[in-house]
């Protein structure tokens, strides 16, 4: 990415300048919470399949802005969760090894998948805990 | 298509001469021929069956009837010309695009277009494409006169030629009745007058208003037996033979006599046919100036000589179609009611657009279509009361033959005067 | 080769090239045609008559009656097309790119400024009106005896032509109905359709009402009737 | 076969990170993401495919823009869980143990394997612009087809026939679906296609063990199911009528639509405006150069990549000449005729 930046015309990035998507998706979202308060079914949005620009994820940010969770999970890779100011809508961001962001989700629950330890890893968990309390 | 409620005695179509069915289309295919060319072709090809050219004319407007659109009338011409002589001609006689023109089809036209046109050329005015109908449906019945299937009456008029053939003596008792002077056959004289043969027939007081004017003017002045008729029913009859030796004998008359100037008498198609066609069938720009007599008053008004009584009445004057719409005779007739100091209240719609009486294009001499004719004098009537005028003026004899006859119909309060008489019955004597 | 790269190829050239030669067979066909000189002397000398090419596109109040009709949806039409066809930018785009191609000048070389358009919606707006106006004149076409005495193949094949391409073009513009490649090619054809059948039917009138009115115009002119 | 589940937790991959990665390989797939539990759940039984990947007339950009040298990411990732038998170009087998490697393969997993083809196939003269070892891409590719479960063509050469394909096409270059005809084909056309894509095909067929659903040019309706124009993120500039006129004026920096200078996005199915490239770091237009239609047939000989779409090929000026020509001289000789023939007629009738 630097060689870009040191060629002589400075095109002023049109991916910075929001394109107004982002009201919509608000409005999506009080639908989906909406939903999720009335009938419990949660619900998420795959924001890499929306034509967002950077300007457009910087004014989601600022809108959604940080509410009282924001948790890290190492599994191949670092993911972060984060909670928004409208609790029941939570930012999750899932990176590879190389910090490169394979998913970036909108979740609309009581609490995100990767949160909970599922149970087969428990199991192996159980098994390494018995080792460690044999003498 | 029977006429309205009249009873028709005689066949619906008139025919001429014994010929088969076929030698008759032949016979409409030559003279429709001889009307093709450039200019029939741009209008031909430009129609796009809009429809508003039946706004415009006055059968449709007192019928309804479809049949009477006036670009429906020109069909057999226009199947025609696409046949033999539009760009894609080839295409149409191929694939049989438009069939040929059938005796059964000319027949069914003939009262398309004799007895419901008066070719009075409302409709080319209107048509937004500038489509010139008027003069197509003239072409059109030249097609009909060759096939023999021109009407009757229209027919043995062309066929008389020049008439009454007594025309001689009946001026000379006319003049001798109304103690005027009234030359004929003058050798030399600056102005030929000519009549129309409805003037001699039912208004002989024309001609002899006619005669005190010339003679108030103290013109040097003739009629002449060897040419005097200038309505010309070849030109109502669609036959371009007969148009052109009516036409001829004027124009000799008048090269005979040495007139610089000849004047048509008050008749719509008698301007049209001499001083617009004259030229075209003699073949070179004619050597004498040619006037309707309403363009020679106001031309003498104008120049001094001619000085009127004021009359001191509201007048409503009727445009005919033939010198106002299509010779654009307009403003002459005006100029001279002015003079009589009368108040004028147009019509509406007058001038240019106004409405025709219903009886030109030779409608009038034809029986079977008085019925027709008469639906039509109902606009004229109407039109001319709500000017609410005093005296009703018009400077043709066709139309004031039409009126006479739908007053005497309908007991209509009013009834039609000619130009020419009033303008007699006012001069200021010197 | 799908819809969309044959009416952009070969569909253009075949379409364009009848277009061309369908206009000047029948034009010329017309005008090589025999004239007949006017003998008669005119009544105001001097060669003029196109007063009636203008007096004739504005209805008279005498007609207005039975025309009012007529001549409205006329307009609508007429305007509504044209300002489609002549204020949409990639509409300006081919004909830019004809233009350099034929005479090999930029609209923007000659007139400093380029050939000014309008947003897509105000294009939208005026075919729609364009369309709207079609149909009513469709109606009217088969209700009014007179129309539909005089109607034949042309009158309603033209009529299918003209409405064609601005609904194609209006369904393209708004992406409805279908893949944009697909409704693009669409509108494409109807074009095609239209630039093919315009010489043979009565879309001419828009070069022989010229003439006509031209013809009529000179010969009343000449004899100072009525216009 | 092991499956896959046994092969990550093998490899000591939790039950959380194979969640992740499920969830990842949902939104790769262009999946809603609710889909993630049931990719996790057919993921973890899904065998491990043997794949076999021919390379024929191209330029290895395909192969390039798959394996991406430069980052090791969620790509590699996928390779790791097929067995990728045989790539010519990334293996270190050559000659003849490349072959037998191929071979083997091909009988081992007869029937079962999946066969990626990258590159257009010369047919002229016989094949003879193509061969290896001998053997000709055409029999080649007809042979590998035998035993393939599916074959996905991967670029618009496999696709379309690409760049060999284009006018004059002196090898005769023919896509794969030109020949396979027995055989369920997907077409993954770019020039490249993004990796992302061509991955994302890969995993739904790993996952679901069959072909995703397709458009009628054979593509995966759910990354060529619309068009860039669809999802642009300057559609608003193009419905304002807000074009850039040059590369570099006003509208040009103010990211203006690039209609005028020739963008194809309008007709070209691909989904470089919300995956886009290099891991969603740009694409062509948000870079400020028009789309150029890449995944369309034949898009090399579609006209000018600058020339604005609406121009279409009116035949130039000396095609409308000759027309205007012709035009005339028939309308001349018709004229002619009808004057002929109005002399016959008005004489005989």
């Amino acid at each position: 990415m630097s060689a870009i930046d040191n060629i002589g015309i400075k095109v002023i990035e049109a991916a910075d300048l929001p394109t107004g998507n982002v009201k919509a998706l608000l409005h999506e979202l009080s639908g989906l919470l909406d939903a999720w308060l009335s009938t419990g079914e949660a619900a998420s949005i795959d924001l890499r399949s929306l034509p967002l620009t950077r300007g457009d994820y910087d004014e989601l940010g600022a809108t959604l802005g940080a509410g009282a969770v924001s948790a890290s999970v190492e599994a191949i890779g670092l993911s972060e969760v984060r909670e928004t100011r409208y609790p029941g809508v939570w930012r999750v961001t899932h990176r590879n090894e190389a910090g490169e962001i394979v998913a970036d989700l909108l979740e609309v629950c009581d609490a995100p998948v990767i949160l909970r330890s599922p149970v087969e890893d428990a199991a192996d968990g159980l098994i390494r805990l018995k080792e460690a309390l044999r003498p | 298509m029977s006429a309205g409620n009249t009873t028709i005695e005689r066949p619906l179509v008139d025919k001429q001469g014994q010929m088969p069915e076929a030698q008759r289309t032949a016979n409409a295919m030559k003279a429709f021929a001889q009307d093709f060319g450039r200019t029939a072709s741009i209008y031909l090809e430009s129609c796009i069956h809009c429809g508003m050219c039946a706004e415009a004319c006055h059968f449709y407007e007192v019928t309804g009837d479809p049949k009477y659109t006036p670009v429906w009338k020109l069909e057999p011409f226009k199947q025609a010309y696409k046949r033999e002589h539009g760009p894609f001609a080839l295409f149409y006689r191929a694939f049989n695009l438009k069939a040929r023109v059938t005796e059964g089809e000319l027949e069914q036209w003939q009262h398309l277009l004799y007895d419901s046109c008066t070719v009075c050329g409302r409709c080319s005015l209107m048509c937004p494409m500038g489509i010139d109908i008027a003069g197509l449906i003239s072409n059109a019945r030249h097609g009909m006169a060759q096939a023999g299937l021109a009407p009757k009456e229209l027919r043995e008029a062309a066929d008389r030629g020049s008439a009454p053939k007594d025309f001689k003596d009946r001026i000379s008792r006319l003049a001798a009745e109304h103690g005027v002077d009234i030359p004929v056959d003058k050798t030399k004289a600056d102005i030929l007058c000519t009549v129309s043969s409805t003037e001699i027939e039912q208004y002989p007081k024309s001609i002899v208003a006619t005669a005190r004017i010339m003679k108030r003017l103290g013109a040097n002045w003739t009629f002449r037996s060897d040419g005097y008729q200038a309505n010309n029913f070849g030109l109502l009859a669609g036959d371009a033979q007969r148009q052109k030796e009516a036409s001829m004998k004027l124009i000799e008359a008048a090269i005979a006599c040495g007139a610089k100037t000849l004047i048509l008498p008050e008749c719509g198609h008698a301007y049209g046919a001499l001083r617009w066609m004259g030229a075209n069938l003699y073949g070179k720009p004619l050597p004498f100036k040619v006037l309707h007599i309403s363009e020679f008053l106001a031309d003498s008004m104008r120049s001094g000589k001619l000085k009127l009584k004021r009359l001191g009445k509201s007048v409503t004057f009727h445009d005919p179609c033939q010198s106002s719409r299509r010779g654009g005779v307009i403003d002459a007739p005006r100029e001279v009611l002015a003079a009589l100091g009368t108040e004028l209240k147009e019509m509406f719609p007058t001038k240019g657009t106004n409405w025709c009486c219903g009886g030109g294009g030779g409608v009038v001499d034809i029986r079977r279509a008085d019925a027709l004719r008469h639906k039509v004098f109902h606009l004229k009537m109407n039109q001319i009361d709500e000017t609410g005028a005093e005296l009703a003026v018009t400077s043709c004899t066709d139309c004031r033959k039409t009126f006479d006859d739908g007053q005497a119909r309908f007991k209509w309060d009013k009834s039609m005067n000619s130009l020419v008489e009033l303008v007699a019955n006012n001069l200021i004597e010197a | 080769m799908d819809l969309l790269t044959f009416v952009r190829g070969p569909g253009m050239q075949w379409a364009a090239a009848i277009f061309v030669v369908g206009i000047l067979w029948r034009l010329v066909g017309i005008l090589l045609l025999r004239g007949k000189k006017d003998l008669s002397e005119p009544r105001k000398p001097g060669w003029r008559g196109l007063r009636l090419l203008a007096l004739r596109s504005w209805p008279r109040k005498e007609f207005l009656g039975g025309t009012a009709f007529g001549e409205i949806m006329g307009y609508t039409f007429h305007i509504g097309f044209f300002v489609a066809l002549l204020f949409y930018l990639p509409h300006i785009l081919f004909f830019e790119d004809v233009a350099k191609g034929l005479i090999g000048v930029n609209f923007k070389q000659v007139f400093g400024v380029g050939w000014p358009y309008l947003p897509g919606g105000a294009v939208y707006f005026f075919s729609a009106i364009s369309v709207a106006a079609l149909f009513a004149v469709l109606i009217h076409r088969i209700a009014s005896p007179v129309k539909r005495m005089l109607s034949n193949f042309d009158d309603y094949f033209s009529w299918f032509v003209t409405i064609a391409p601005i609904a194609t073009g209006m369904l393209a513009f708004s992406h409805f109905g279908g893949p944009y490649p697909t409704l693009l090619g669409l509108h494409l054809a109807s074009v095609e359709l239209l630039m093919i059948w315009f010489p043979f039917g009565k879309l001419m009138h828009a070069f022989t009402i010229f003439l006509a009115r031209g013809t009529q115009g000179v010969t009343f002119e000449r004899k100072g009737a009525s216009l | 076969m092991t499956t896959l589940g046994d092969t990550l937790s093998a490899s000591g991959v939790s039950r959380r990170a194979f969640l992740k990665f499920c969830t990842a390989l949902t939104s790769l797939m262009a999946l809603p993401p609710s889909m993630a539990p049931a990719v996790a759940q057919a993921l973890a039984k899904a065998k491990r495919p043997s794949v076999i990947w021919l390379s024929f007339q191209e330029c290895t950009g395909c192969v390039e823009s798959l394996t991406r040298t430069n980052s090791p990411t969620l790509e590699n990732l996928i390779l790791d869980l097929v067995s990728l038998d045989y790539i010519e170009t990334l293996q270190a087998a050559s000659g003849f143990a490349a072959e037998e490697a191929r071979q083997h393969a091909m009988k081992e997993s007869n029937g079962q394997y999946l066969l990626l083809v990258d590159g257009s196939i010369p047919v002229a003269d016989g094949g003879i612009y193509g061969t290896l070892a001998g053997e000709s891409f055409v029999d080649m590719l007809q042979e590998s087809a035998k035993g393939a479960a599916a074959v996905v063509a991967i670029g618009s050469c496999a696709s379309f026939g690409g760049l060999p394909k284009a006018n004059p096409n002196p090898t005769g270059a023919r896509s794969v679906s030109d020949i396979v005809k027995d055989k369920p084909v997907i077409n993954v056309p770019g020039c490249p296609p993004i990796a992302v894509v061509m991955t994302g095909v890969l995993a739904h067929y790993l996952t679901f063990g069959k072909i995703p659903e397709l458009d009628a040019q054979r593509r995966p309706l759910a990354f060529y199911g619309e068009t860039i124009h669809d999802r642009c993120y300057r559609r608003p500039f193009y419905d304002q009528g807000k074009f850039a006129k040059t590369f570099d004026d006003e509208g040009a920096r103010s990211g203006w639509c690039l209609y005028e200078l020739g963008c194809k996005g309008p007709i070209t199915h691909n989904a470089c405006a919300t995956v886009k490239w290099n891991a969603g770091t740009s694409f062509p237009i948000q870079s400020g150069h028009g789309c150029l239609g890449c995944s369309e047939p034949d898009f090399w000989d579609n006209g000018s990549f600058y020339k604005a779409l609406a121009t279409a090929d009116w035949g130039g000026a000396k095609a409308i000449g000759t027309a205007a020509a012709v035009g005339v001289a028939v309308g001349a000789a018709a004229a002619y005729a009808a004057r002929k023939r109005q002399n016959r007629v008005s004489k005989e009738g």
